[in-house]
């Protein structure tokens, strides 16, 4: 921990009373420091290839950038670029990306795994969809698409038509020797795609020694739908909206934000407040129904198939549905927020639409009592959690975790807070965290985010009862055609249910966006499996990877 | 009085022919369709990567050599239980039937510490796997 | 020990109170939502064949033929194909298109959910909910209000 | 209180209805044979009632309906799921080690079966009364891990050796405590003879308000019952001990590559091996068949389904454990508990004798 200690010491390079100061940070870099380039809600520093990780470490350690949001490419007409999404677990608002372009001829560029060990999986998304490589890289592989892949898709001269021969026999198995090998008592075996514990489709490639995870490493893309190409083919106005519900699809409405939140500020849209109240209620709604979800999963497996706990949770998360439904009209895909606002008011008669969603928060309390009662104050499930799944703040960190994996680790952040957006500012309510670390800490953090989103939602509908009738504007004035600048560049995040969900849009002037990047929280979270479990029984891996809440809809996109 | 291990006997033979009735009932209902790929063994939809008949960390081979010396004791211990009330009810001191069983667990208890002290009534960590852990602070 | 007593406890109370959140499905029709967005109901009598809805859907699950004097011919709907976002239902400014609470819908083929006008015209209410009805007090919102510039693509 | 000291057995009872010799082995045989055939029918039918019942109770414990549609209360998909399960196509998976794969299912439903040979059931059915009838007992009920490990370990499966291993562990840790809590019973009765245990149990223990409360083990020794119930739980492989099944961790254990009739006996032979473990916690520690106004077949069947609700029940609210805790839970927990129970109801019956 040597590394950090002058970091506490000197306050932080850039940072004044309103924000970052640029130029303090470019002086910094120095030499390394090429060009720099205005996005919208942050500065883009552009540095050379070779120089990726003295950039990136020098404004890790120097200047405090600790969290690697995000790591974006894409390909030019005359150049490919991958951008470094940087902020602080600190304060989100300090952001600041780090361009990196490569020339067409040869792709290369120096790898930040060094520098951030997040960076590993989002620099293989980055070869596999966009073509460009990664030197020093630990693992360079594809990593959504098959091995047997041709072309990398989301590059300019790649053939849609072109034929894919990828049989199932000529799968290789990386892990061959692993098991061969004579010379071991370890046994190579595989968790997923088509297992009961893996919730979706992964496929965790997993190495016993006796009873315990010698090796384990996650192998996803089996649900992979191309949404960052779908939403590049759609226009800003009308069509991205109903995707983002099919992200993490068990908190559909959150995620429906980010899109919003991102477009909003890169066209100035302004949001009415009665909307943003609207959009408030609705979003805590489903990140409730969402970590009823986690919660039921994850007793499913702690507790074995027969618990009576995954039911209960459903029932709650059907109720939260129902309100949702009432609103939105449909129980988990809603496409209710549209640039600007939302679609629809709360429907007719408002009285019964206040009333149904106060019994449910009235009978939350007691519900919740149950749930301790059946699974934190459970004695076994105390033994089979506690310790168990252990993600340090230090290693949460390097793995860009945020959300629940994040504060059930002790990091206070959270987006809502820290980067405020919506109502969320005017409300009262707490980040909840726990310094656990461990599975029964990120349980802890769930079951009480319900009690906080909860309280939020209370908030909203007093604000919604009482507002005057005449200014219940639901949508700004917003242009049919949305065209936004030729090159404005954005990266925005809000907090999903499982963390931080943030989308970078590059526009290119016509209606549909040019580069449509999504960064998901679970396909973070996912990274850090192998560090909390490598060494843990099965049992414990199965409870990790539970105790993660991760989606593959989300990580796959 | 007749033989009641013959009866015994008789049940077992039930037991047996009534589950190879059911087989038998079954293999005329069944159907057969043998396809490729139908057979292989189940490996999470992947395809399997080797098979079973491999050297494998059992983890419990101390817990197995405690389990029959204990087991022993068990056995050991049957034939006083059973007349253990008996031969107090017709005057045996207690101390004459109690004494010497005690002193027997005694000596196992102490034997059971023994090895509770020494980490075999565990599950082995094993080293390897235990090694690819970061080390913690 | 108490703990595990205590979840006993819990979920034998569950059992003896009988009571269940699970329905009957097939006899007992769901309730759903007014808002609810099921298969699209489709009137030719008032479309007037725009092209909006073909223009908003965002995954081409609708297919318009006109003729050269842009009269309408065709009118098809994937229905397997739609994702429920209702933005063609938003756009239309006549309510030509309208979605219904209808969510039953079977066929043995995919071919057969390619539903053509006559069979989008003949899809039956849910339960006798018009969703025009219930929709209507917010339609305001969307047709003949806003500055916003008007492009028709 | 119904039957006293149960005299004859079933088969001498059905050779003096028959007419038939008991001293002549053949006709003794004969008679045993159809005893046999009438007590395993009895018991796999209350078996394959769980087929329904445990769907119905879970579904309890969850507020669902559950099965309603096949006949009245759904019944009939005992039926249904019978005729399903045996007309399913058997894959037999390819390296099976043949000779084990195919016993498996035989060895784990026969042997739990052959368990209630010595079992009392109430009005006189019982196969056979030996003198060493609780060591027989157990000895049968645990044959049960072999199949389990057979079935495992023959599949070739990876998910299957995994619950064969954990299976042979789970044995391992829970057989001592439960014989050596069950032999605190044989230091009451004195005798392992089951017929004797359950009669020593029928004496009143106390009067509570004219309510006669009799003598059984599970009043007399509240410590043994509790120790005993969650030794057998562990035994029959439930939750919280339901590792070398577990699902979520090894998909099925040893049933993974098992199907059609095969299947069925697995399952269905898990079934009888939870009631034999029922079985003998109601001979050892809740007097048997006897209870008052019913016949003891009646009470005997509701002592034993009790039991299996139990195991459900507990399916429904307890987390499953760890392997390495249940061993360290089996031997430092229950064995230690379970000599210290033995200990301390011999000191006690050397006292008050």
């Amino acid at each position: 921990m040597s590394l950090e200690e002058p970091r506490d010491a000197k306050p932080e390079i850039g940072v004044t009373d309103d924000g970052l100061d640029y130029d303090a940070l470019a002086a910094l870099l120095g030499d390394t420091l090429l060009d720099r380039e205005d996005h919208v809600t942050t500065e883009g520093f552009v540095v050379r290839p070779d120089d990726v990780q003295d950039a990136l470490r020098t404004l890790k350690q120097e200047a405090g950038f600790d969290h690697c949001s995000c790591v974006t490419a894409q390909e030019y007409q005359d150049r490919y670029e991958s951008i470094y999404h940087l902020k602080k677990y600190d304060d989100p608002t300090h952001e600041l990306s780090v361009v990196v372009p490569t020339s067409r001829d040869d792709p290369v560029s120096q790898s930040a795994n060094d520098v951030y060990r997040t960076a590993d999986w989002h620099e293989r998304e980055a070869y596999d969809l966009v073509g460009i490589e990664y030197e020093d890289h630990p693992d360079m592989r594809r990593i959504l698409l098959p091995e047997t892949w041709q072309g990398h898709p989301l590059g300019r001269d790649y053939d849609q038509t072109q034929p894919q021969v990828v049989t199932l026999r000529e799968h290789a198995n990386p892990l061959q020797e692993d098991h061969m090998a004579d010379d071991t008592d370890t046994m190579f075996i595989n968790v997923g795609p088509h297992h009961p514990a893996t919730h979706g489709v992964l496929h965790l490639k997993t190495v016993l020694d006796g009873e315990q995870v010698a090796d384990v490493e996650p192998d996803i893309g089996y649900l992979h739908r191309c949404e960052e190409q779908l939403c590049q083919q759609c226009t800003y106005r009308h069509q991205i909206m109903p995707y983002p519900d099919r992200w993490d699809y068990t908190a559909n409405l959150i995620n429906e934000w980010s899109y919003a939140r991102a477009a909003e500020t890169l066209a100035d849209i302004d949001v009415p407040e009665y909307a943003q109240v609207l959009r408030t209620m609705s979003a805590e709604l489903s990140r409730m129904a969402g970590h009823f979800l986690a919660l039921g999963t994850f007793a499913l497996d702690v507790y074995g198939e027969f618990t009576a706990i995954f039911q209960y949770a459903f029932r709650d998360r059907e109720i939260a549905q129902d309100i949702l439904e009432d609103l939105t009209g449909q129980r988990m895909m809603h496409n209710y927020f549209r640039l600007g606002g939302v679609v629809w008011d709360l429907p007719n008669p408002r009285e019964e639409f206040f009333e149904k969603t106060r019994d449910f928060l009235d009978d939350l309390p007691a519900k919740l009592d149950e749930y301790h009662d059946m699974i934190t104050s459970n004695e076994i499930f105390q033994v089979r959690c506690v310790n168990t799944g252990v993600l340090e703040p230090d290693v949460a960190k390097e793995y860009g975790a945020t959300g629940p994996v994040a504060r059930g680790s002790g990091i206070d952040y959270d987006l809502r807070r820290d980067d405020p957006y919506g109502y969320y500012p005017e409300l009262d309510w707490d980040v909840v965290t726990e310094d656990g670390c461990d599975n029964y800490a990120r349980v802890l953090v769930r079951m009480q985010e319900v009690e906080e989103s909860a309280k939020i939602v209370e908030q909203c509908l007093d604000l919604l009862e009482d507002w005057p009738e005449d200014e219940r504007t639901l949508q700004s004035n917003v242009p049919r055609t949305i065209k936004p600048e030729p090159d404005t560049e954005i990266y925005s995040a809000i907090e999903n249910a499982k963390g931080e969900l943030g989308i970078y849009i590059r526009s290119d002037g016509t209606d549909k966006p040019a580069r449509f990047k999504i960064r998901s929280p679970s396909f973070s979270n996912l990274q850090a499996l192998p560090e909390m479990s490598n060494g843990e029984y099965v049992a414990d891996l199965i409870a990790t990877l539970g105790s993660l809440d991760i989606i593959l809809g989300e990580v796959d996109r | 009085m007749s033989n009641p291990w013959i009866a015994i006997g008789a049940l077992a033979l039930v037991g047996i022919l009534i589950p190879l009735g059911m087989m038998s009932v079954s293999k005329l209902l069944r159907p057969r369709v043998p396809e490729q790929g139908k057979t292989s063994t189940y490996e999470s939809g992947e395809i399997p990567t080797g098979d079973t008949r491999i050297r494998f960390n059992i983890q419990y081979y101390m817990v197995a050599l405690l389990f029959v010396v204990f087991d022993i004791e068990t056995v050991l211990i049957f034939p006083w239980t059973v007349i253990y009330r008996s031969a107090l009810e017709n005057g045996v001191s207690l101390m004459e039937i109690l004494a010497p069983m005690l002193v027997f667990i005694g000596v196992l208890v102490v034997g059971l510490g023994w090895a509770w002290r020494n980490g075999a009534v565990k599950w082995v960590r094993s080293p390897r796997a235990a090694s690819e852990r970061r080390t913690k602070q | 020990m108490i703990g595990i007593l205590k979840g006993m406890a819990t979920t034998m109370k569950h059992a003896l109170d009988g009571e269940t959140f699970t329905v009957e499905y097939p006899d007992t029709a769901p309730d759903v939502s007014p808002r609810f967005r099921g298969v699209h109901k489709f009137s030719q009598e008032r479309c007037i064949w725009c092209r909006q809805c073909e223009n908003v859907c965002p995954n081409d699950t609708i297919q318009i033929v006109t003729d050269e004097q842009r009269n309408g011919e065709q009118y098809n709907l994937h229905i397997g194909q739609c994702i429920y976002c209702r933005l063609c239902e938003e756009v239309c400014p006549v309510d030509a298109i309208l979605l219904t609470q209808n969510f039953e819908f079977t066929a043995d083929t995919k071919d057969e959910l390619a539903y053509n006008k006559e069979q989008l015209k003949n899809v039956p209410w849910y339960k006798d909910i018009d969703p025009l009805e219930s929709r209507e007090p917010d339609r305001g919102a969307w047709i003949g209000e806003g500055e916003g510039e008007i492009d028709y693509q | 209180m119904t039957g006293p000291l149960q005299a004859t057995t079933l088969p001498e009872t059905l050779s003096g209805l028959l007419g038939l010799n008991t001293n002549d082995p053949l006709q003794w045989f004969l008679a045993a044979l159809i005893a046999s055939a009438l007590v395993g029918t009895l018991m796999l039918t209350n078996t394959a009632l769980v087929i329904w019942a445990k769907r119905k109770i879970t579904a309890a414990f969850t507020d669902r309906i559950a099965i309603n549609r096949v006949g009245p209360f759904g019944l009939l998909i005992i039926v249904a799921d019978a005729v399903r399960l045996l007309s399913k196509e058997l894959i037999v998976p390819d390296e099976v080690d043949r000779p084990a794969y195919d016993l498996a299912p035989l060895v784990l439903a026969s042997s739990a079966l052959l368990g209630f040979a010595v079992i009392p059931m109430g009005n006189g059915i019982q196969i056979a009364d030996p003198e060493t009838g609780l060591a027989y007992v157990f000895a049968v009920a645990s044959l049960a891990s072999l199949g389990l490990v057979m079935a495992g370990y023959a599949s070739n499966n990876k998910y299957s050796f995994l619950g064969s291993l954990r299976a042979v562990a789970q044995n391992l840790a829970y057989e001592i405590p439960l014989v050596l809590t069950g032999v605190s019973v044989v230091i009451f009765a004195g005798t392992l003879r089951l017929s004797e245990i359950v009669a020593a149990q029928s004496e009143t223990l106390f009067t509570l308000g004219g309510l006669a409360i009799p003598s059984w083990y599970a009043f007399v020794n509240p410590f043994a019952f509790v120790l005993f119930m969650a030794a057998n739980l562990a035994e029959v492989g439930r939750n919280p001990f339901d590792i070398p099944e577990a699902p979520n961790e090894i998909v099925a254990g040893y049933m993974t590559e098992y199907s059609s009739v095969y299947f069925v006996l697995l399952y269905l032979g898990e079934f009888i091996h939870v009631f034999l473990g029922a079985a003998i916690v109601t001979t050892l520690f809740l007097g048997g068949p006897a209870g008052p106004v019913l016949p003891g077949i009646v009470w005997f069947l509701i002592k034993i389904w009790a039991v299996f609700l139990f195991t459900q029940w507990t399916r429904s609210a307890v987390p499953r454990v760890r392997i390495d805790q249940l061993i360290e839970i089996g031997w430092k927990g229950m064995l230690v508990l379970s000599i210290a129970n033995l200990v301390l109801t011999a000191v006690i019956v050397g006292v008050l004798v």
